[in-house]
């Protein structure tokens, strides 16, 4: 029995490491390499306090698993009468409190450059592309009229999109997060952005697709019943793709039916 | 200690039957969205054997109006007499009164009209119609345009009969818009405003009969109210004011005719009249207040 | 008591648990609601109704594609060629269809560049020639002599020219997975509005089986086209919980916009069938009742019950035959709403233009000020059924559900935003609700109209009082003496011109 | 007094001394004995825990087989629809699942179950402080449950804003319309429950500082006890908030009061909101009590797992006194820490960091804990039975649980993981890894104590087998889940592409789960099963020091029947000054004892 339940305490760890190893060759990890610089930093760090973990992890398993064997041996010789020791407690608290606050401190800046707003990039600062509300189940999307500059109040020039964010691709871009009833989450997997738009806020938020291309938008705080539902997909596009695409979109928005009518008839 | 071990075997053997069974379950899933489905045609065109007696546009079960002999035709006149005193019924809109477009609708009080006796006690607005063309009929063509007016926010005639194909050209003799809604049930749905003063009127034409005669509102104005008796055949007729009516050239024969008032529905299902050729066949029906009961 | 005899009760126990638990556990099957007008029927009568239905529609298990019906059931279309092959054989040359063609490549073939029918073949369903109506099942395909292989020997092969169908109703099949997936739990099984999550919507979803829609491009009493679905599932619509299902590929779309249509035409044409048999023959066991009290004699009826029983295939042939012509032809292009003129020019004058016709035509429900607060609102309307008034008052549509005319102030469009969508709702009107058709007025003042109502949420205190003042003087003139406190409305006050409409109830229906 | 109390009947020595006076109803019903009561909630939170876990396969169900005809349910209330559930009926698993498995299991079970059970055995108490008001706390859990499974009952079954119930979500009738009155009741739910686990702090705190026996001094309380103070006191701090908040909640929803609700929103086509409520307001509330509230649901498990191993161990508990400290540390820096829930909701920006750098000190005691549990077990003499195991499973579990919490500290990682399956993983671990496994130790380990008889081990083998493998196979994969970017409470998760592929592995983490399900059953049976035929054991069948070991099993009304008198610390396992290798805390060994001198009685 002994042996069965050491080798049970061993394998188990050592299947979860065996799982987390092969993840990434199974398609079981990110969604994508980070879509953009602040992602590929997030990245980094996640990087970082997984080595520190996992080595934390296999350490300490490893310990556990060699005590019982250690104390689990079959012969008559007392227990180790100790009421521990001193050393070691200074020791294992100063070790992880230093490995702790470094990790802390080491965060800080990617946090300032994601969240606060003085720190945004100048340029998405002063141009935010368009204004996100989310509503149960979708996302309502109002950029301004090329070459206008969003106002937080509808414009008559507005136009209008849903579940479809087009953002110029390779520059910081920024958008208002709104919502129009309960609080939803603005989560781009891809882009490792996620930012709450909270009932009653207007919510700066900025991120920069470093490639052109689709990005999953998905809700990630609970909505209602209807909260797996609200997919949608930010579409990154070279300035004068964006540029063309914004225009056409104009152009569709402005439709009066009647060029596509080969002969008007009239009633 | 050792039966504990006996324990032990019997719930590795009893553990392994519920996750298992469980599991099964799991297997045995399905219904809802992921359900097998499986799609069978069915032939666009009935086989014959299958369909029975002819029909007319609309479907509706045949009517069993027996075979007349062709011995020429004869006409039904007739008439509805009211058993007892007309209810005076306050009209729909009072003269003057503050409604939409009133120097139009209440300029004339606006007639409560859902059951005219007129003197004599004929009931007027009453259909008396075949619910089937007689077998062997022929519709001819030629048929004269009918005038379905609007004047200070009422139909004018109240009950009128429509023939399939015939066209009816809506009027409106008031200053204001009226939104002419016809309740069709096998036409297609004839929901059109009809500007104000518009003599030329707008052409409404029926593509099948109906089943029983179909109302006639304005969606501006809540009151107005008419009724059109759309058949295939020119057997059916509207009584006047003071009850009469006559169908003419019925070929001889048994007939059953459907009677109906707007304030009943159906008073006769079957009304059996035997139209004798050459000769104008009489019919008078009365009916007491208790046939109008809905009122 | 050992512990042996007990484990082994409770094993029995645990197996018995397992026995009555498979049969709970076993799914249940989803199905297709009956209209209450059916149940009204006679007995008789209603069994024949809902068989017949059966028959041409199926269940959501057994779909049937009743071929008359102009919905694309998916599958691959062709005929057979020519052929030299004689005796009993189960290989023909056929010729596919010309879209066909690709789909049969996209459905069947494998990566290895051959063709892979699953283990029974796939189905092959003869439409003409003297297998029409009888299937067989395809196991190969040789690409270069373009002849199928079908696990049926047959004695003559069909000849030449014979048309068939491969693996029929793939798209219904889909799209009812589909529509199960997305829209069952608002839409219910059968498309009657009426799913499990229904109840909590406001407004309450689209009830099917009226063959009516509201948002539609054609003219006011066509049907609605594949398009005009497509739009509303592809965009949403604004303002109700109907969400945008943008990211859905393009055939999955139309599997769901051809199996709602289905759904559509199946509801329709029971409404339709349970109208003629009230109406027309009047069977329903309230009517017989009456009769029976009015002394008409049983046989007579029955006569008559049997009449419509026996009857009944042939109705729904008709009735099916005329449903699948009105929705032929909503996709005809002289169904289309087409402007017979561009856009007029959004300026001032074109919209105080739209302003007046607004103040002439669509006051009584949408208020002097588009807010849906109009006259209308707060009369108490007529059931077109029963004809008794409504309990509470204001406008009601055909589904019977309680309805606001739109409060334009919101800038919220459910039938789309673009100019030519509102044009389609003020030419095609909105049949459903109350909204009427405005076919007859001169396009120009309608694109003057739409200008004006879509610049109504940005439209500055006062900025029509001079419109409104002439209009009222006008009506003033001719004898109007109603719309005094309209005109107080209208015309903008001290208050008004601080007051914003966000304050305003939102609109419903 | 209590001490004056407990010597009047110890003095005629008979256990069972008022047992015969008393009616079945008095003794096993509204019984005021810490015993019975203790064993009330155990059994009531066992059931409980089966209803919960229930729920639980319900939600694993959908995920495995999205949109399938779910068993019994689909029957039951969805035939037809083919039985496929609706969304709302989800969101309403979920929730429940989490209430009931928080609120109705793990808090009572813990402070409820042990916390009664144990504290006046194990400092020499007759009983409670106040043993009414402890009656009281057990039958306020009722009207608790009542309230909860009336929210199953009424409209749309089930509140569904989720176990934190966010406004404008939970506050609005109209935003989450299936769980219009449900919502109500599952509030009202909360505050009783509240009431219940108050009436029980107060009673803790009263009892462990007056009622400890003489030479008891804090220090030489077992850990449990420990855990058991520190957990009253955080309850005792944390709950008026939670109750405050809640009732600001019930008045939104029901009085049109606007705390939680700002101006203008428009939700179902209802009319727009007026008065300018914070959402936020409520989530600090919300988790000022409910991170506290995740130490709650952990200390006391950790206290119990400290003495499980020193005993299983023959050691004495490797640093007694750090133990103490951190988990005083960690009550401590628990009600600062409270924002790292709130990262992505928009909260300012500065309070990010705070946070961030308060959380990870949190993770500090943690370390030490763990490393001091490995040292324990580090040169004992340990054996292999059900109580080791499931032990030694709480540290290996509790060590991924707390790792995986550092993910989430470290705020811009968590911007990327907050609210996805990461997260559902991190807490299952240390609520189902940590605390369950920690009190299926405890019940094995306590129950000679409560009924005489000791539970089969054979069955507790197979049954942590079973639980240990179930567990992992269900939560592990959930931390690929999450690095997959999969959100939290999806009812179709495949309906966006780059997740598609997840199918297979939710189908293998249903399966597990429906074995660790079974499982229980293992316990359940043996549970109940060696109530009558489990093997009789004598006063102290662990050769254990505790004072709760010198009472009889199970102990008579009054506990004792002689007065304990501490002289040393609980851990005095192999002691070198006796022949065998434990050593109670009550035997007096008389001079040269180098242990430590008799102290008085403190409260004499």
């Amino acid at each position: 029995m002994r042996w069965f339940w050491l080798t049970f305490f061993i394998v188990c760890p050592i299947a979860a490491v065996v799982f987390c190893v092969i993840a990434p060759g199974m398609d079981w990890w990110f969604p994508s390499e980070a879509g953009s610089p602040l992602g590929e930093r997030i990245d980094s760090l996640f990087n970082l306090i997984l080595y520190i973990v996992t080595g934390t992890f296999i350490g300490t398993q490893i310990a556990l698993v060699y005590v019982l064997w250690k104390s689990s041996k079959k012969d008559d010789e007392r227990a180790w009468f100790s009421h521990g020791s001193h050393n070691l407690e200074v020791i294992w608290t100063i070790v992880p409190a230093g490995i702790l606050l470094f990790i802390a401190l080491y965060q800080m800046d990617v946090w300032a450059e994601y969240r606060v707003v003085s720190k945004f990039p100048k340029e998405a600062r002063k141009a935010p592309v368009a204004e996100v509300m989310a509503r149960q189940f979708e996302w309502r999307i109002r950029y301004p009229e090329p070459g206008r500059i969003l106002q937080i109040q509808q414009q008559p020039t507005d136009l209008y999109a849903v579940n479809e964010l087009i953002v110029p691709a390779a520059k910081p871009v920024m958008i208002y997060l709104k919502t129009q009833d309960v609080q939803h989450s603005f989560f781009l997997p891809e882009l490792r952005v996620k930012q709450d738009a909270v009932p009653g806020q207007i919510i700066p938020v900025w991120f920069e697709a470093t490639e052109p291309g689709e990005y999953v938008l998905v809700c990630a705080e609970l909505c209602g019943w209807g909260h797996y539902k609200m997919g949608a997909r930010v579409v990154a596009l070279a300035e004068e793709q964006f540029e063309a695409a914004m225009e056409e979109l104009a152009e569709e928005q402005s439709d009066d039916g009647f060029a596509d009518a080969g002969d008007s008839d009239d009633e | 200690m050792n039966d504990s071990s006996i324990k032990k075997i019997a719930f590795l053997v009893l553990l392994p039957v519920l996750v298992i069974g469980l599991c099964l379950t799991g297997a045995g899933c399905g219904g809802g969205a992921n359900a097998v489905t499986t799609v069978t045609l069915k032939p666009a065109t009935l086989d014959s054997d299958s369909v029975e007696g002819t029909t007319t546009g609309g479907g509706g079960t045949p009517g069993g109006n027996g075979s007349p002999e062709t011995s020429g035709p004869g006409n039904l006149v007739g008439r509805f007499i009211f058993d007892g005193t007309a209810p005076n019924l306050s009209p729909l809109v009072a003269k003057g009164a503050t409604v939409k477009d009133a120097e139009f609708c209440s300029a004339e009080a606006v007639p409560n009209q859902s059951l005219l006796v007129g003197e004599g006690g004929g009931i007027a607005n009453m259909f008396i119609y075949l619910d089937k063309a007689p077998k062997g009929f022929k519709p001819e063509g030629g048929l004269s345009e009918l005038v379905f007016d609007q004047k200070n926010c009422t139909f004018i005639p109240h009950g009128l009969v429509v023939q399939v194909g015939q066209t009816v050209m809506v009027k409106n003799g008031d200053g204001a818009a009226h939104n002419t809604n016809m309740k069709v049930i096998r036409n297609k749905s004839f929901n059109q405003v009809v500007n104000g003063n518009d003599r030329n009127g707008v052409p409404l034409i029926y593509g099948k009969p109906e089943p029983a005669p179909i109302k006639a509102t304005c969606d501006f104005h809540a009151w107005m109210g008419g009724y059109h008796l759309v058949v295939d055949h020119p057997f059916a007729a509207c009584t006047k004011a003071d009850g009469t009516f006559e169908i003419n050239n019925l070929p001889a024969g048994e007939y059953k005719f459907r009677v109906w008032h707007e304030s009943v529905g159906l008073l006769e299902r079957s009304l059996k009249v035997k139209i004798e050729a050459g000769k104008d066949n009489k019919l008078e029906q009365t009916y007491s207040v208790g046939s109008f009961s809905k009122l | 008591m050992s512990i042996r005899r007990k484990s082994n009760i409770l094993f029995v126990l645990a197996c018995g648990f397992l026995l009555a638990g498979c049969d709970a556990f076993s799914p249940p099957d989803a199905e297709f609601v009956v209209r209450e007008e059916t149940d009204q029927l006679t007995s008789d009568v209603s069994k024949a109704v809902e068989e017949e239905l059966e028959s041409s529609f199926g269940n959501p298990h057994q779909l049937v594609a009743w071929l008359k019906l102009p919905v694309d059931f998916g599958g691959v279309t062709g005929a057979t060629e020519e052929s030299t092959l004689e005796g009993p054989l189960n290989k023909f040359p056929v010729k596919f269809d010309p879209e066909a063609d690709d789909k049969f490549v996209a459905q069947f073939q494998a990566d290895d560049g051959g063709f892979n029918f699953g283990e029974s073949g796939a189905r092959l369903d003869w439409m003409t020639g003297e297998y029409a109506g009888k299937s067989m099942h395809v196991i190969g395909y040789d690409s270069e002599s373009q002849q199928l292989t079908t696990k049926e020997k047959v004695e003559v092969p069909p000849a030449a020219g014979d048309t068939f169908v491969l693996s029929a109703g793939e798209t219904l099949k889909s799209g009812r997975a589909l529509y199960m997936e997305h829209c069952l739990h608002c839409h219910g099984v059968s498309g009657d509005g009426n799913g499990p999550t229904a109840q909590y919507l406001n407004p309450r979803p689209r009830d099917y089986r009226l063959g009516q829609f509201k948002f539609k491009a054609t003219k006011p009493a066509e049907k609605v086209r594949q398009e005009d679905l497509g739009r509303v599932i592809k965009y949403g619509i604004p303002g109700t919980y109907m969400p945008s299902f943008l990211l859905l590929a393009d055939e999955d779309l139309h599997a769901i916009v051809e199996y709602v249509r289905w759904l559509s035409m199946r509801g329709e044409l029971e409404y339709r069938v349970d109208q003629e048999l009230v109406l027309a023959s009047g069977l329903t066991n309230e009517i017989i009742a009456e009769r029976k009290s009015d002394g008409d004699e049983d046989a007579e009826i029955q006569e008559e019950v049997d009449e419509a029983v026996a009857y009944m295939p042939t109705m729904f042939d008709e009735l099916g035959d005329q449903l699948a012509e009105s929705w032929l032809l909503a996709e005809e292009e002289e169904s289309l709403i087409v402007p017979a003129v561009a856009r007029v020019e959004d300026s001032f004058e074109s919209r105080a233009r739209g302003r007046k016709f607004f103040l002439e035509k669509c006051t009584n429900c949408h208020g002097h000020k588009g807010r849906g607060n109009g006259s209308m609102t707060e009369d108490f309307q007529k059931d077109e059924e029963t004809g008794e008034l409504y309990a509470e008052p204001g406008l009601f549509d055909i589904w019977g559900n309680s309805i606001k005319p739109r409060n334009l102030t919101k800038g919220l469009y459910r039938g789309g935003r673009r100019p030519v969508d509102l044009y389609h709702r003020l030419y095609g009107g909105i049949g459903p609700s109350k909204m009427p058709n405005f076919a007859t007025t001169d396009p120009k003042i309608l694109w003057d109209t739409v200008n004006y109502v879509l610049h109504i949420p940005f439209e500055k205190p006062g900025e029509y009082t001079e419109v409104d003042k002439e209009y009222f003087e006008s009506k003033k003139k001719s004898g109007g003496d109603e719309d005094k406190a309209a005109e107080q409305e209208a015309t903008p006050t001290e208050s008004e011109q601080t007051a914003t409409g966000s304050t305003e109830s939102s609109d419903q229906g | 007094m209590s001490v004056a109390h407990s010597v009047s009947h110890d003095a005629h020595g008979d256990a069972h001394g008022h047992g015969h006076e008393q009616s079945f109803i008095s003794k096993y019903v509204f019984s005021t004995d810490h015993k019975v009561i203790g064993i009330q909630f155990l059994v009531t939170t066992l059931l409980m825990l089966m209803v919960g876990g229930a729920l639980a396969l319900g939600v694993r169900w959908q995920l495995a087989f999205p949109w399938e005809s779910m068993p019994l349910v689909g029957r039951l209330l969805f035939s037809g629809e083919g039985g496929q559930i609706s969304p709302e009926f989800y969101t309403m698993l979920f929730t429940m699942h989490a209430t009931v498995m928080i609120f109705l299991v793990i808090i009572p079970i813990l402070a409820g179950a042990f916390g009664n059970f144990l504290i006046p055995l194990m400092i020499g108490a007759d009983d409670m402080a106040f043993p009414v008001l402890n009656m009281l706390s057990y039958w306020f859990m009722w009207p608790a449950i009542f309230c909860f499974f009336a929210s199953f009952f009424s409209a749309g079954n089930g509140a569904a804003a989720g176990w934190t119930s966010y406004p404008v979500l939970s506050a609005l009738p109209q935003a989450a319309p299936a769980s219009g009155m449900a919502q109500n009741w599952w509030l009202v739910g909360v505050t009783l429950v509240g009431v219940s686990s108050m009436m029980g702090s107060v009673n803790y705190m009263t009892t462990i500082i007056n009622m400890r026996a003489p030479g008891m001094t804090l220090f030489r309380m077992p850990l449990t006890i420990w855990a058991m103070f520190i957990t009253a006191i955080l309850q005792a701090f944390a709950l008026p908030v939670l109750t405050a908040a809640g009732f600001m909640l019930v008045a939104d929803r029901l009085l049109g009061t606007c705390f939680f609700i700002p101006a203008g929103l428009v939700v179902n086509n209802a009319d727009p909101t007026v008065g300018g409520g914070q959402p936020l307001l409520w989530q600090h509330l919300f988790w000022f009590y409910s991170h506290p509230a995740v130490y709650i649901m952990l200390l006391p498990a950790m206290g119990m797992v400290s003495d499980m191993l020193a005993n299983a161990a023959r050691k004495p508990l490797f640093g007694y006194k750090p133990m103490v400290y951190s988990m005083a540390a960690i009550a401590g820096l628990g009600f600062i820490v409270w924002g790292h829930h709130m990262f992505t909701s928009g909260m300012n920006p500065a309070l990010g960091m705070t946070f961030m750098t308060s959380t990870m000190m949190i993770a500090l005691p943690s370390a030490i804990k763990t490393f001091n549990w490995i040292g324990t077990i580090w040169g004992g003499k340990i054996e292999f039975n059900t109580v080791t195991l499931n032990s030694v499973a709480f540290v290996s579990m509790f060590v991924v649980g707390g790792l995986s919490g550092i993910f989430m500290a470290a705020v811009p990682v968590d911007i990327y993981i907050h609210d996805t399956y990461f997260i559902v993983a991190h807490f299952h671990y240390v609520l189902f890894g940590a605390t369950l496994f920690g009190l299926f130790g405890a019940i094995f380990f306590w129950y000679p104590k409560m009924f005489g008889r000791k539970m089969n081990e054979g069955l507790g083998k197979a049954h942590f087998f079973f639980t240990f493998l179930g567990a992992n196979g269900t939560f592990f994969p959930m931390h690929l889940l999450g690095v997959a970017g999969m959100p939290r409470r999806y009812a179709d998760p495949y309906l966006h592409p780059y997740l598609e592929h997840f199918l297979p592995m939710n189908q293998f983490m249903t399966y597990s789960a429906i074995l660790m399900g079974c499982a229980q059953f293992l316990l359940l049976f043996n549970f109940a099963y060696s109530m009558f035929y489990g093997e009789k054991v004598g006063r102290n069948p662990w050769k254990a020091n505790g004072l709760e070991w010198t009472a009889p099993s199970p102990p008579g009304h009054g506990n004792f029947d002689v007065l304990p008198v501490c002289y040393r610390g609980p851990y005095e396992y192999s002691s070198p000054l006796v022949e065998e290798d434990f050593l109670l805390q009550t035997e007096y060994l008389s001079p040269p004892d180098k242990a430590e001198p008799v102290k008085e009685p403190e409260h004499a």
